[in-house]
């Protein structure tokens, strides 16, 4: 699966997109893994309420479910408009 | 309204814009729409308010998510008060102080409806469209934290 | 804003306008005085729902009058909220369907006090600005009547 | 003092401006002396709650004093925007 990051997750983790090979079932289990890979991402995950998750595209829960997915991506809150 | 829904409008671009030419060229089209009420919101590039001189700002975005999370915005607004044609535009990458940012335009049968829309528009995108300001200051640079107010605003929108 | 305060722009005139000309001109005004949040509103001549097809409408105003009230109600708009620059531009004498008819613009700091703002400007002119506006169609000629709607409209703004 | 008349009251009482002497002290005792001079202001002031006044350009209640007042205007309820 596709895991994009933006924002200041992008510059934490330092690549905006990687293909990641996982048997998590939900986000949270990604998160997880992802936390336990390296320093940096440790840091990039260490507050979830800073963070927000899209799940193929769609804002979506850390507890979804990744049956099917093929992009998540993680960012911090919108600062549009 | 003559009953013509059109679908909205949604443009995530670079180039700087002027808010004028889309609010002409909005008109013309709600206009022909049979609309008599027209509400535009337009964001522009402040300098920060305190001690520091805003050089320019960047803004990042989720190409494919955006335009979707627009549209998705944009019809909620249309299924809610009766307003067509309504547009969004936004824009990403680099731009300077006193440029505009973004825009939305509602157009209705009613000025009440045409208001609601574009102020539900503005509170949605600000929390819910995958952008992410920078600011890049004399002092530095630094991503805009979100707004708890922003947050706030959406439970106005509340259908309990 | 930047604390730059300026008096409201009333323009009251019978010749047709074009929104996105008063928009862009108001825009680069608003950019200077560090406004971030823009709102406008425009009316235009509808065609009347229903059988009838509508050839022109006509609106008498009250010379005079007309400039010191729209002067006090967007007065009365700064002093609620903090917007500046503010605009009222409003037409009489004879408009074709589709033509604009009057047009409201606000700036702020704030996106909620340019839109609270440019919404009580429209719910005090429908009501409290002298003009009427007369229909003519197909089938004679017949004054607007005012709508229970609007002079309701106006208790949603009392400081109570 | 001038009295004026708008829209559908100007059109029934048939002018849009006169001079008008008089000793009425309130908007309402004018009403009255107007009213009972012919058919075309009886009819134009038939219904007060379907008038508004203007008072020298602000807007009045009908038990204002005219007291120094230049101009008086008459008018159904506003309709712009």
């Amino acid at each position: 699966m596709d895991v994009l990051y933006f924002a200041w997750v992008r510059e934490r983790i330092g690549v905006p997109k990687e293909r990641v090979q996982t048997s998590a079932a939900t986000v949270q289990e990604l998160v997880a893994e992802l936390r336990g890979r390296e320093e940096r991402y440790a840091l990039a995950f260490a507050d979830l309420d800073a963070l927000r998750v899209a799940v193929d595209q769609e804002l979506s829960e850390f507890d979804a479910s990744l049956a099917g997915v093929r992009e998540v991506a993680f960012f911090p809150p919108m600062t549009g408009g | 309204m003559s009953g013509k829904r059109s679908a909205p409008e949604i443009r995530v671009q670079p180039a700087p814009f002027d808010p004028g030419a889309v609010l002409s060229e909005f008109t013309a089209k709600a206009a022909l729409a049979g609309a008599g009420a027209l509400v535009s919101f337009t964001g522009l590039v402040r300098d920060i308010p305190g001690a520091e001189t805003l050089d320019h700002m960047e803004i990042e975005h989720y190409p494919g998510m955006t335009e979707s999370a627009l549209t998705s915005i944009a019809e909620e607004a249309m299924t809610r008060w009766a307003v067509s044609p309504v547009l969004i535009l936004h824009r990403f990458g680099t731009m300077r102080p006193e440029e505009p940012i973004m825009m939305v335009a509602t157009a209705s049968a009613h000025r009440q409806d045409a208001f609601l829309a574009a102020d539900f528009l503005m509170d949605y995108l600000k929390s819910r469209a995958p952008f992410w300001k920078k600011e890049v200051t004399t002092g530095g640079t630094a991503w805009v934290a979100a707004k708890d107010s922003d947050e706030h605003a959406l439970k106005r929108w509340s259908e309990d």
